[in-house]
């Protein structure tokens, strides 16, 4: 063994996603040991929770995971929901499941990409999934009106009902997809050096996957079978016919083509969703004060895992307590596990397979 | 062995071929991208951009004020001698902390506060963000078609 | 002797002119691979783009980093800059446009172009960064090794030509361009790989992968120091498309046009080809790389080199 | 499986232990927390800490353990109460890795210490910090819970 070398991974870094500090120990291209250091982001969005009204945080929950925010304010809201027993108008149940499932996919694309970037094929892939993205975020700014912090969700419904011809905007992305997943496949899926860089690299097993709390597309990658969407079904997902990929080994490569396949179902369950949304009125005002006692903790699939609320309320307009579970803070923690003994190309890609929102994991 | 080999070999350059088809048939669509400062994007019906005031609607109801979740506007009032008549002393927007959220806009009852579409609002001084007199018609001149 | 000076002179400056243009191709293939763009607002098409880079970059302040080993991060750009200048000597444009006809220019250029890694890898050790340190290491160790298989590539097609002379070796292909002899299409091949990895591009581009190493080993350079790496780097990429032009495809040679559009022709198709492939492949790893050059091509090379040179001899 | 089922089988393994069986949760004795925790673990199936939090309750501290568990669709709410005198809590990292960070997270936000913790640093806040900022009474001078706009001042 030589003379070991500290690198200083980030915080400004091309491929660490955000502010994320590595303290690396290298041994020569070998990483030895990697310490990771958070909080460059942290904004301590609990305790903003304890001082904002239930409807005044669901802007804020729009920069947990600044690329799903539709899922984290319909996380939020659902937990509030829960808490408060609110009821939902089943259009609105309709609406959400569609705006959700079309924010994974965007949300994939960007993974996608970004993944893709970090195996070195310069921006080409990164490009084609932003441009595809870019036709979801075009809509969601139809139905929103703004492009990146939707605060879309609220507390017993949605904050407007979606512009006349949506659907068939819906419609025709879905046939646009499809095509597009293909020229994925063949741009970066089988391509032989994208699969000799990520194949068998960073392998994550079951149990191990288990034990560490990891959650989503990287737990299903490993070889659980596993979603709550089926398995403790919220909104109307018990409705639609959907199948939940598993990856075979747990390797970067699955962790990659699970988000392609998981595109693939949210399409469909968008396609199913669209046809059968059924009338009535989904909007929700926004000037509703609410409150209540109670405790409670609600988990959402968001794209990269299981997004936990979990509220308790003494009767304020506050929350007393408001912790956020966020997927990617469990799914971080096994980076050091999974790097120990690989290159730094490596890490650089089992950390994009990872796929983390640094918004998210430092709050 | 050899034979497998051989496969694995062709496979592999045939993958890298079909890589290489698929961005040479990219190379001749049309850009996703617009020439930016001569070509601009319409914003949608929705769009929430900048915070805008229609001063005359406003019923000083201060319902914006409550519901901000960053306290990014200001507004103070004072009433008039017959105890009937209110008059806005202060409205101010701070840029700096407003996160576009629209709720000011949602709970708005008369419609008086609102989210115009500008987009490109930059200033050539930081305190000018700060205090953005919404009572003012000429609050954002200096913005390309910045008239509200 | 004047004559001499002003060849020299006018290498120069199509070095110049060469590596704007290059920068400029290189920015707008990637936009129309990408649905993009690309530069649009100086000139038609943003065509004098690099024009405002380089008055950019020669106003920028030059940062000397703290700690750094002084004359050798002083010098390697000029280690750099220098030896892709040299290489121009005997590269034939045209029938009569080359500034020397060494009789051992293939040899010539060889030796030349490989001296660039001795300024990278100084530019790596002087930066006192450890970013840089390994993108230099790693550059050492990639053009070392694939300089084996270009050289063996090279000497079949000087076997098969007779001489060393870069303009004998264009006129050796007078009927038959080399690419379309089976066992120079192979070495061909070889080569276009080999030199892909020499000028540090995708998906060779493991000593400034941007991903892991920031930009390898001109992290710390600023201003114009960092522009003669950059103009070393497209230079570089022109070298090597110039010599696969004049070994495998007939030089300056066609029908119709003069040699000299011939010759550019050709050169930029494959500097096209290597800008195409830039953006389309993800990048090898180390040890990947490495294992590629010493156990696939070097071999394949070799095979070529003894089974051809024996069918030659007899 | 039912909250009382659990408690009925945990009251059955460790007769000493006072368990305090609420409809929502249980709430386990500090000085039992990780016998149960093992129990829970090897036994009836909880392969993992799915959340582990803390609550300021002014006069006492909650830790909040979500375990759940795979194979029978169950989600148990574990609530450990400490007292302010005595800020600690016996760690579950060894038996569950995922709580080594939040354990972590809730040292540095909440002062809590975790006893036997591998790697007890602060995670979000810098280490020369001396406050926690989720404790109810934390206050700084540049801490502002919401800025009061000026119109409702008076």
């Amino acid at each position: 063994m030589g003379e070991l070398l500290t690198v200083n991974m980030g915080p400004q870094h091309p491929s660490t996603h955000g502010v994320l500090y590595l303290e690396l120990t290298i041994d020569g291209e070998i990483v030895v040991n990697c310490k990771p250091h958070l909080g460059y982001l942290h904004r301590s969005m609990e305790k903003i929770a304890e001082n904002r009204t239930y409807i005044q945080f669901i802007p804020f929950t729009d920069r947990l995971d600044y690329l799903a925010s539709m899922n984290n304010n319909l996380g939020f809201c659902l937990t509030v929901e829960k808490l408060l027993n609110i009821p939902v108008t089943p259009r609105a149940q309709y609406l959400r499941v569609i705006i959700a499932e079309l924010n994974r996919v965007a949300s994939h694309l960007v993974a996608i990409g970004t993944f893709a970037q970090d195996l070195g094929a310069y921006a080409t892939a990164l490009f084609y999934t932003f441009s595809d993205r870019e036709k979801i975020v075009e809509l969601f700014d139809n139905i929103c009106g703004s492009r990146l912090t939707y605060n879309y969700m609220r507390i017993g419904g949605v904050s407007g009902d979606i512009p006349a011809g949506t659907e068939q905007i819906i419609k025709d992305f879905i046939a646009y997809e499809r095509k597009q997943l293909k020229e994925y496949n063949e741009l970066l899926t089988y391509n032989v050096i994208f699969l000799a860089r990520s194949k068998k690299i960073g392998i994550l097993s079951k149990e191990k996957a288990l034990n560490y709390g990891v959650s989503g597309p990287i737990l299903r990658a490993s070889g659980v079978k596993w979603d709550i969407r089926k398995e403790e079904p919220y909104l109307v997902y018990d409705k639609f016919d959907f199948d939940v990929p598993t990856g075979g080994v747990g390797d970067s490569w699955d962790r990659y083509k699970i988000k392609l396949d998981e595109i693939e179902q949210s399409l469909r369950i968008i396609e199913q969703a669209i046809g059968a949304i059924p009338e009535g009125n989904p909007v929700s005002k926004v000037n509703r004060v609410f409150r209540g006692t109670g405790e409670t903790y609600m988990r959402t699939e968001n794209p990269r895992g299981e997004l936990g609320f979990y509220l308790v309320a003494e009767g304020g307009f506050n929350p007393y307590r408001c912790k956020i579970r966020s997927p990617s803070f469990s799914n971080l923690s096994v980076l050091s596990e999974l790097i120990k003994g690989l290159n730094i190309s490596d890490a650089v890609c089992v950390l994009g397979s990872l796929d983390i929102v640094m918004g998210e994991i430092d709050r | 062995m050899l034979l497998t080999n051989i496969k694995r070999i062709f496979i592999g350059i045939y993958s890298i071929l079909k890589g290489l088809k698929v961005t040479f048939k990219n190379m001749f669509k049309k850009s996703v991208t617009l020439n930016y400062p001569i070509i601009k994007q319409d914003m949608k019906e929705r769009f929430r951009g900048m915070v805008d005031l229609y001063p005359d609607k406003c019923v000083i109801c201060y319902q914006c004020i409550k519901i901000c979740p960053t306290a990014a506007l200001d507004l103070a009032h004072k009433t008039l001698e017959d105890n009937k008549t209110k008059n806005i002393t202060i409205f101010t927007f701070n840029a700096e902390l407003c996160c576009f959220c629209g709720f000011c806009e949602e709970i708005c009852p008369t419609d008086a506060i609102f989210l115009n579409k500008m987009y490109e609002v930059s200033y050539f001084d930081h305190k000018d963000l700060l205090k953005i007199d919404l009572m003012s018609s000429e609050k954002y001149k200096h913005v390309d078609g910045g008239v509200s | 002797m004047i004559s001499m000076l002003l060849k020299g002179l006018a290498a120069l400056g199509f070095i110049a002119v060469s590596a704007m243009f290059l920068i400029w191709l290189e920015r707008k293939v990637s936009a129309w691979i990408q649905n993009r763009l690309g530069p649009m607002m100086t000139g038609f098409q943003g065509t004098l783009q690099p024009i405002a880079d380089t008055i950019k970059l020669l106003l920028k302040e030059d940062i000397v980093p703290n700690g750094v080993d002084f004359i050798s991060w002083w010098l390697a750009p000029f280690f750099v800059t220098v030896p892709v200048v040299m290489a121009f000597l005997v590269i034939p444009f045209s029938a009569k446009w080359i500034i020397l006809d060494l009789n051992v220019g293939a040899l010539y250029i060889c030796s030349v172009t490989s001296l660039c890694v001795l300024g990278i890898f100084m530019a790596g050790w002087g930066s006192n960064n450890k970013y840089s340190l390994l993108g230099g290491m790693r550059s050492a160790a990639q053009i070392i090794s694939y300089e084996v298989p270009l050289l063996l590539s090279v000497l079949l097609v000087v076997m098969q030509a007779g001489t060393l002379s870069m303009q004998g070796i264009v006129h050796a292909q007078h009927n038959e361009w080399y690419i379309f002899k089976p066992h120079l299409a192979l070495a061909f091949i070889i080569y276009f790989i080999a030199a892909t990895a020499e000028v540090n591009r995708v998906p060779f581009d493991i000593p400034e992968a941007e991903s892991e190493l920031v930009a390898g080993y001109h992290t710390e350079y600023t201003g114009m120091k960092f522009a003669m790496f950059f103009v070393a780097e497209y230079t570089n990429m022109f070298i090597i498309s110039a010599i696969g032009t004049t070994l495998f495809l007939g030089g300056w040679q066609g029908p119709f046009l003069p040699g000299i559009v011939w010759f550019l022709l050709k050169a930029y198709g494959l500097i096209f080809l290597l800008m195409w492939i830039r953006w389309t492949l993800p990048r090898l790893r180390m040890d990947q790389m490495m294992s590629f050059a010493w156990k696939v091509l070097t071999p394949l090379a070799l095979l070529n080199l003894l089974v051809s040179g024996w069918f030659m001899v007899n | 499986m039912q909250n009382s089922d659990l408690a009925l089988q945990i009251k059955n393994k460790f007769p000493s232990i006072v368990l305090d069986e609420q409809p929502n949760f249980l709430v386990v004795p500090k000085t039992a927390l990780l016998d149960v925790a093992c129990f829970l673990k090897s036994e009836l199936g909880f392969e993992t800490c799915h959340c582990l939090t803390a609550v300021d309750r002014k006069d006492k501290m909650e830790v909040v353990y979500h375990l759940y568990s795979f194979s029978n669709h169950f989600m148990l709410t574990l609530k450990v109460i400490i007292s302010l005198d005595d800020l600690t809590v016996e760690s579950v990292s060894s038996l569950w890795r995922s709580a080594d960070w939040l354990e972590r997270e809730v040292f540095d936000l909440f002062g809590i210490r975790f006893l036997n913790h591998p790697d007890l640093r602060r995670i979000m806040n810098p280490d020369n910090w001396t406050d926690h900022p989720l404790r109810k009474d934390f206050k700084r001078e540049d801490f502002i819970p919401r800025p009061v706009t000026l119109g409702l001042k008076g």
